[in-house]
């Protein structure tokens, strides 16, 4: 079970209060009524899936209900930062605890 | 009586009271405080199992968890019987009875043996190349025959009746292991006043204090000042001490799953004692003081009962007060193995000679062998131990060749050296170092908050090993935050140290030897098979694993491991890194499903919900179905109605006079804020900004893909305040999704979602008299068309409590929905319930509520749809805002498959015989004779005999079926071909008019 | 007619051994407040309790009879259980909020005594010592297998919050919890 | 190749089982191939397998990072059904098993496919609508599966707990008996094998960098630990790793990859019959050859390639089985273990060709690969070999999130994918 920091809460919490949420930064298109077929399959289909840093969305559905983004290394599961919802995506590089 | 190898030279448990037990019916005699197996040992009993494969008789190889050989069957009572006990780790208590395993008729005489015999038949990994001829004769067989022959104990028969508890706990630092470092590592790191949990397996701590008896701590002797540390620790409060507690796995950020024995080890527990107790540990800090297991020497008949580690026979004798034999013999490549010869002797045995791998062994313990006038072979090895169900003699030759020396004995004591204990370790997905010294695997890069320290890091004396320790605890403890260092200090001496041995097989075990050199003992996977599967290509430890087994049988390969690995490193001349280390998995040792499971059992499974009308529908004698969690009332019947009767009845009740549903379930979402209305058009395909406070509107959501997500009818309560409901099942779901937009998406709106599903029970109220029944209930209400028409939404009061009255119908009928505050519902329920009996109303349940709907064609998300279907194909296009620029979904359904031809459509389907009622999930053909595999047009989702339209009815998913009204179409059965008519949704009422009326 | 009267899902329940007791809360009300910060002040003074704006933290007006507990940035549970009626007493309030009557959506039951934190631990992943969890403190969280909000108000006191019809499982998760309680605290 | 058979083993039982050779041979590599796979896996060893005895190539590397058979292949439980719902899955899943029954004779391996049958169980209204759409649809495409009341399956499997106060009774199940097990090992070993004997090399240790592409964007071959080795084609066969491989083509996947765990208990005498599962109380348990429980877990909610999940998992597993089977309590879990599982937003595979010339892809088989095996093997085999797809797999492409024509056994199925 991992621990997971909550910006909002500014405490570490146990995976069980927490959902994951997917890949973070993928905007939905403000056009999205326009977008090609090919665009679309992009923003909901396509993934990174990288091994290594990913940045992800966990919700902390049983705490403060907010959605928030994550840095962390898919190899070793260790968290790097978290950030709130809005937030610029930072720049980490692995190992590094930010 | 006393047992007969019980000695009063050594041995704690003196003036421990006397208890009987009994093993395959034979009772013996034995002391508090015994193992199972020290109290056979006691007894002189050393056969206690068979192996695995080739039935060999088997007898104690450690005293610990590393055993492999000796495991029994424990029965409590006829539910209470456990497979697979090892007899070193159970503790005695009066009456306890165990069984032994893997043999029949008896353990002495075992029919299965003859695998011995025939054993050059079965070489590792033989069943794949065989049992393929004829194929018939695999499943009828050879593989009856196969599995007939696995397992080891046999599986309880009986439900558990034993209960198991579950704690998690939080603390700065965790040491795993209570042996002298993990006393050391607590105590310095609790002195410092740091939250401190330690865990040992063993009924009290000590570790390999246990039978080390020549050490002192503190000046005081070893064991003594492990108890009186233990004392100590659980004394301070912010210590918490767990024996009988095993760490069995690692997991992320510091979590560690413990599992404490509360009462296995009780003559009767009693009925609040758990069995087991899990512990979910989040330790800031870990200390893992795991210490060392001894490996035993691999040898022909190196499995004789009698033949074990020497540190097994010193914890029986030092521990126990148990002679493991009266003429024993020693084999060892290091001097540990010379304590326990000294012990023995001094003890009162006789020790038929220590024979050693090494040329010239020195150091004080060899010279206090000598002085006690022990014969030591040097130089020399041990080609075979000899016996039948105990070990009766050992042959000796030099360890270059040469002539063979026999040489009787009763008991054998063999040391290979010391074996780190890295699993946690490896289990915290550290990476394990070879040091190429020592021939071992050690702790090397950390991937966790953790340090391992003592023989389980390499450390090979007592003194280094505490002060090691105390320097990890004050560490530890300042990393977790503790300020203060009081300077803790521990000091040890002894004579003895770990260090050398030797790993893979003993000379005269080499590749040209023929016999039985045992690696995995329950496995039964000697040097040779190692040495085939390494000719038969695997090059890889993890294929040399599985092509043997090594290292898989219940013992997990603590003792086989190290020397299967330098045997395959040998064999392919190769370093033993090159060749790989199989990395440890959890759990440490086997632990019982019980206990993790714990109390999520019966009742607390999975969380039963209940509506706040249960008890009133109970009464009235419903049958409940489950829906998600929920318990719903199904149908009501009556004396002598089955489902079928009961659910017609209602049906026509409903359209005939009223009925009464209990619709609490749904779920039910305020949207409150400025933006509520702009928020419900980004959120639903519908248009909403025009929707007048005080009326409703059905809603469709979509998913982003354009496939439907859920529906409900959305009252509009003010300007700034929707009630929407959602599917019973979508209540989270949908929330969730909702709160994603609002969060994540569109976090400029102001607006604020709440859950109130359960702030309102709902009582439907449906049908021509519904008004009548509820009007007289209603206060500040005025429920005429006029004033009320259909979908429209009321605040007030009824039965003197707050209500929201939605006028609204899922069955066609003019209805209500009665919404008041849950701890009000039964009051409310009760009263409308006898006003509806003056109107000739019934309760119907979800079975009649699906029947009603379906007359009217109304869909049902999950049933009529799965995922796959949008608005569109379900015939609600209607419901799709044309003129909005977006909602979630809107690109979604715009995709070239969702806008093709030949989509799937939800249709009525008319059964040709209108008595026939279609099976849900039934296919659709257009040609019931085309030859298989047919080509499907879509399935049956609803399928119901309605009472009201005197036939049968259904809706169904069908190819193009829009297009096909009025096509004869074809439902294949197993026994049958039903012709059925595709038609229109709408069964009953096709203009709605009694909506109104 | 007579106005209906509340029944409380658990009404008749009751554990009590030596180290813990699980009781039934008395009913009361109740609110899901939402709102930004700049609405915060107006809110804290029409309901007589300085909503609180740190995480984990609860505040309770003078009379102790009202009490506002941080569930998350813009989130506060309101209870009261003084017979007033807080849904009222924020209506007057022009700024911008959110609020929700949930009196009935919720059910608490309190936990109390020497094994109280033990019992929670059962099945609560949460640290609830006194060190990280102090009097106050509060929290939504996990219960076993459901969501609850746990209020510490005294040092071997808690009131567990569940909605309805979860409240069956958490008492009968205490009561099984509770058994383990004495034997090892 | 030496023949496999009760002889050979008397034979060599004489001479101390010194007569065997190596299963496989371990070749330097070439400098070029004809075909790459890149996994060598349970499918990517059927792919080369299938290449050289129906295609005719042989000229065939397989690489692998590790060893052979090590990722999910020796990770899975071992299940094999085709009870599934839409034509394409069943056609391919069906397939597999009508290659799976006489994979033994044709491998000359004994993969101990074991047809004990696959139960799966209904516990409310909604379960027995989905599985009897299943087993409606089944028939009709002419795949085995029945229906059953509770007592049938009681019958069939009497472990389980049919009590109608059991908190989700078993109200009814289907029955494939054709669906089974076999020896994961096995399977993996048996194609290295019959392969190697066909002249494919099996090179271990060898970790794909990097894919090479001409100037048309055509593929040239692969950047390995090993260094550069050509190939006119390369087929990437790497399960939880594919999205990992694809990058370096530049070609972006609609996958994720998640831990998967999977638990044995102690062995015990035989006492399971067969394979249960239940999507509605999430768990699936068979008993092995050698009498161990083997238990299915889910995925943990995160992606992660650490192949370790959280222990939560398990014990919900674990809340499962000891509900449907609460004699087992008293059992203990031995070992645990995780995977990496690739799954698809639709949760099928894909098997197709790539928008990059001579690059083919057989990934996304989530959590239900293994059964798949020698049809995914068979299939692919033709895709490469003919740069086209069989008509099995010619719906599993990546088109079809373009076009929005998934084959959504998820959404579709209420059972356990």
């Amino acid at each position: 079970m991992l621990l997971i920091h909550c910006p909002y809460c500014d405490e570490d919490r146990p995976e069980l209060e927490f959902r994951n949420a997917g890949e973070a930064h993928i905007a939905r298109p403000e056009n999205i009524a326009e977008i090609s077929d090919e665009e679309f399959a992009q923003f909901f289909f396509i993934r990174t899936n990288p091994k290594g840093l990913i940045y992800e969305r966990w919700r902390h559905i049983h705490g403060c209900a907010r959605f928030f983004n994550a840095v962390r290394d898919s190899v070793s599961d260790k968290f790097l930062m978290t950030y709130k919802a809005g937030e610029k995506r930072p720049t980490v590089k692995a190992g590094e605890k930010a | 009586m006393t047992a007969a190898f019980r000695t009063t030279a050594a041995g704690r448990l003196k003036g421990a009271k006397p208890v009987k037990i009994s093993f395959d019916g034979a009772s013996y005699a034995a002391l508090e405080g015994d193992t199972l197996a020290s109290a056979l040992l006691a007894n002189g009993v050393h056969l206690m199992g068979r192996s695995f494969k080739y039935h060999r008789p088997r007898g104690v190889l450690s005293a610990g968890a590393e055993e492999p050989n000796a495991l029994v069957g424990i029965h409590r009572d006829a539910a209470r019987k456990t497979p697979n006990v090892r007899a070193t780790v159970q503790e005695v208590y009066d009456g306890l009875t165990a069984v032994s395993q893997n043999r029949w008729p008896s353990l002495a005489f075992d029919v299965g043996a003859v695998n011995d015999i025939a054993s050059p038949m079965f070489s590792a990994g033989f069943y794949y190349k065989t049992f393929m001829w004829p194929k018939a004769a695999w499943k009828s067989v050879y593989e009856p025959t196969i599995r007939a022959s696995a397992g080891l104990g046999v599986a309880p028969d009986k439900p558990d009746p034993d209960h198991y508890a579950s704690r998690y706990a939080h603390c700065d630092v965790l040491v795993l292991g209570g042996g002298a470092a993990g006393l050391s590592a607590a105590l310095a790191a609790a002195e410092t006043g740091a939250r401190v949990i330690i865990a040992d397996e063993q009924p009290a701590v000590g570790g390999a204090l246990r039978f080390e008896t020549g050490s002192t701590i503190d000046s005081a002797a070893g064991w003594d000042w492990a108890q009186a540390t233990a004392v100590k620790l659980a004394a301070m409060d912010n210590v918490r001490v767990l024996t009988r507690t095993t760490a069995f796995g690692y997991y992320a950020q510091n979590m560690v799953g413990l599992v404490e024995r509360v009462s296995d080890h009780l003559a009767d527990p009693g009925h609040d004692l758990p069995r087991e107790r899990l512990w979910q540990v989040r330790a800031k800090r870990v200390i893992i003081a795991t210490g060392a297991i001894e490996r035993h020497m691999v040898f022909d008949g190196n499995d004789k009962p009698g033949v074990m580690l020497a540190s097994a026979g010193r914890t029986y004798l030092n521990h126990f007060g148990v002679l493991v034999g009266k003429n024993v013999g020693v084999f060892t490549a290091s001097d540990s193995a010379y304590a326990a010869a000294i012990d023995l002797k001094q003890a009162g045995a006789s020790i038929a000679a220590i024979v050693d791998l090494r040329d010239n062994p020195a150091g004080p313990l060899i010279d206090q062998a000598r002085a006690l006038g022990i014969e030591i072979l040097s130089g020399r090895t041990l080609v075979r131990a000899s016996g039948n169900l105990r070990v009766a003699s050992m042959t000796v030759r030099a360890t270059s060749g040469g002539p063979e020396r026999t040489i009787p004995v009763d008991a054998l004591l063999m040391s290979a050296g010391w074996t780190p204990s890295v699993h946690l370790f490896s289990q915290s997905r550290g990476k394990v170092a070879f040091d190429s010294a020592t021939r071992r695997f050690l702790p090397g890069d950390y991937a966790q908050d953790c340090v391992s320290v003592g023989a389980c890091s390499g450390t090979d004396t007592l003194a280094d090993t505490v002060k090691d320790a105390v320097a990890a605890g004050e560490k530890a403890a300042k990393a977790a935050g503790l300020a203060k260092t009081v300077g803790t200090k521990v000091k040890a001496e002894t004579s003895e140290s770990w260090a050398g041995g030797m790993v893979g097989a003993a000379p005269g075990a080499g590749p040209d030897t023929t016999g039985k050199a045992f690696v995995d003992f329950q496995n039964d996977v000697t040097a040779k098979d190692i040495r085939l599967a390494v000719r038969e290509g695997m090059r890889s430890i993890e294929h040399v694993k599985r092509f043997t087994t090594n290292g898989m049988a219940t013992d997990q390969g603590k003792t086989s491991n190290i020397h299967g690995l330098a045997i395959a490193a040998e064999a392919l001349g190769k370093e033993m890194p090159e060749v790989g280390l199989t990395t440890f998995r959890a759990p440490y040792t086997p632990v019982t499903f019980g206990s993790l499971v714990n109390h999520s059992k019966g009742r607390l499974f999975d969380p039963t919900r209940r509506t706040p009308f249960h008890a009133q529908e109970e009464k009235l004698g419903a049958v409940f179905e489950d829906v998600g969690q929920w318990k719903r009332a199904w149908y009501y019947p009556r004396a002598g109605e089955d489902m079928h009767a009961a659910v017609n009845r209602e049906c026509a009740t409903v359209r005939k006079a009223a009925g009464i549903f209990d619709a609490s379930t749904l779920g039910k979402i305020e949207v409150v804020g400025p933006d509520a209305a702009k928020f419900m058009e980004l959120m639903y395909t519908n248009p909403w900004e025009k929707l007048e406070s005080g009326r409703c509107r059905y809603g469709i959501m979509l998913r982003e893909d354009g496939f439907i997500y859920d529906d409900g009818v959305v009252g509009r309560l003010a300007a700034d305040r929707f009630h929407v409901t959602t599917t019973t099942g979508g209540a989270a779901r949908v929330m969730n999704h909702m709160e994603d937009y609002l969060q994540t998406e569109f976090p400029h709106l102001d607006v604020w979602l709440t859950s109130i599903s359960e702030q309102w029970a709902v009582i439907a109220v449906q049908g021509p008299k519904s008004r009548d029944i509820i009007a007289p209930l209603v206060e500040g209400i005025d429920m005429s068309d006029g004033a009320m028409p259909h979908m429209s939404v009321r605040e007030g009061k009824i039965c003197g409590v707050p209500t929201r009255l939605f006028r609204m119908s899922f069955t066609g009928e003019r209805g209500f929905e009665i919404n008041v505050p849950a701890d009000y519902a039964a009051a409310v329920w009760d009263a409308v319930w006898a006003q509806g009996q003056k109107h000739g109303a019934c309760a119907y349940g979800t079975e009649a509520m699906h029947v009603l709907r379906a007359e009217k064609g109304y869909i049902i998300v999950g049933q009529d749809t799965d995922g796959t279907v949008t608005p569109q194909d379900a015939g609600l296009d209607w419901a799709v805002g044309k003129k909005k620029t977006d909602f979630v979904g809107i690109r979604g359904l715009k995709r070239p498959d969702l806008v093709a031809k030949g989509r799937k459509q939800l249709v009525g389907l008319r059964t040709k015989d209108p008595k026939v009622v279609l099976e849900e999930g039934a296919q659709i053909v257009a040609d019931p004779k085309q030859p298989i595999p047919m080509k499907m047009l879509g399935h049956v989702t609803s399928s119901y005999w309605s009472e009201n339209c005197g036939r049968s009815i259904a809706l169904g998913v069908v190819t193009g079926g829009f297009e096909r009204m009025g096509q004869t179409l074809y439902v294949p059965m197993p026994d049958k071909v039903i012709e059925v008519e595709v038609v229109g949704q709408v069964f009953f009422d096709e203009k709605g008019e009694r909506l109104h009326g | 007619m007579a106005d209906a009267s509340r029944i409380h899902p658990l009404a008749g329940r009751k554990v009590a051994n030596p180290a813990v007791t699980l009781t039934p809360a008395e009913p009361a009300a109740r609110l899901s407040l939402r709102a930004r910060p700049d609405a915060v002040a107006a809110l804290s003074k029409a309901l007589g309790v300085k909503l609180p704006e740190m995480p984990k933290r609860s505040a309770t007006s003078k009379s102790g009879g009202r009490a506002a507990l941080w569930l998350g940035p813009d989130e506060w549970l309101v209870i009261d259980t003084a017979g007033g009626d807080p849904l009222a007493d924020c209506a007057k309030v022009k700024a911008l909020h959110s609020a929700v009557d949930i009196s009935h959506r919720n059910t608490a039951i309190l936990v109390e005594g020497k094994g109280a934190e033990a019992t929670l631990s059962a099945g609560c992943p949460q640290d609830l010592s006194l060190t990280v969890f102090p009097v106050g403190a509060c929290s939504r969280t996990i219960l076993g297998k459901i969501e609850v909000v746990i209020w510490r108000t005294g040092e071997t006191a808690f009131r567990v919050e569940c909605w309805r019809s979860f409240s069956a499982y958490a008492f009968d998760f205490l009561e099984e919890a509770a058994r383990d309680a004495p034997i090892a605290a | 190749m030496r023949k496999y058979s009760v002889f050979a083993i008397a034979r060599e039982a004489m001479r101390a089982h010194k007569g065997w050779d190596a299963q496989w041979s371990s070749p330097e590599p070439r400098a070029e191939y004809d075909v790459i796979i890149v996994g060598a896996g349970g499918h990517g060893l059927a792919t080369a397998y299938y290449l050289a005895k129906n295609h005719g190539i042989t000229n065939i590397a397989v690489l692998e990072k590790g060893w052979l058979g090590g990722g999910n292949t020796g990770r899975n439980t071992t299940i094999i059904r085709s009870n599934y719902l839409y034509d394409e899955s069943a056609g391919i899943y069906d397939h597999a098993v009508k290659l799976w029954d006489g994979l033994s004779q044709d491998l000359n391996y004994n993969v101990m496919y074991s047809a004990r049958g696959v139960m799966m169980l209904a516990h409310n209204v909604h379960d027995v609508q989905s599985l009897k759409r299943h087993v409606h649809a089944n028939r009709l495409n002419g795949i085995d599966n029945e229906w059953m009341t509770p007592e049938q399956a009681k019958a069939y499997c009497p472990p389980l707990n049919i009590s109608p106060d059991a908190r989700y009774p078993v109200v009814g199940a289907t029955l494939q008996r054709r669906g089974g097990t076999a020896r994961h090992d096995a399977v993996a070993w048996g194609y290295a094998r019959a392969a190697s004997d066909r002249g494919v090399h099996i090179i271990q240790n060898c970790e794909v960098k990097g894919i090479r592409r001409s100037a048309n964007g055509h593929v040239t071959g692969v950047e390995t630990s090993r260094g550069f080795i050509g190939a006119k084609k390369v087929g990437v066969v790497a399960a939880g790793h594919s999205s990992v491989i694809m990058q370096m083509a530049d070609v972006r996947m609609p996958l994720e990859s998640y831990p998967l765990q999977a638990l044995v208990s102690e062995p015990v005498k035989p006492c399971f019959p067969c394979v249960v599962m239940s999507n509605t109380v999430h768990a699936y348990i068979s008993q092995s050859d050698k009498g161990e429980l083997v238990i299915g877990a889910g995925t943990d909610q995160y992606i992660s390639y650490s192949q370790t999940g959280g222990l939560h998992i398990l014990t919900h597993t674990l809340d499962a089985i000891c509900e449907m089977f609460p004699v087992f309590s008293r059992m203990k879990m031995l070992r645990s273990w995780g995977g990496i599982v690739d799954v698809t937003p639709d949760r099928s595979p894909i098997l197709a060709k790539t928008p990059v010339p001579g690059l083919y892809v057989n990934c996304g088989w989530g959590t239900g690969g293994f059964k798949a095996t020698p049809g995914s093997g068979h299939v692919f085999a033709h895709t490469i070999a003919n740069d086209n797809p069989h008509p099995i797999n010619a719906g599993f492409t990546l088109e079809r999130f373009r076009s929005g024509r998934l084959i959504d056994e998820a959404a579709a199925a209420a059972v356990a994918h």
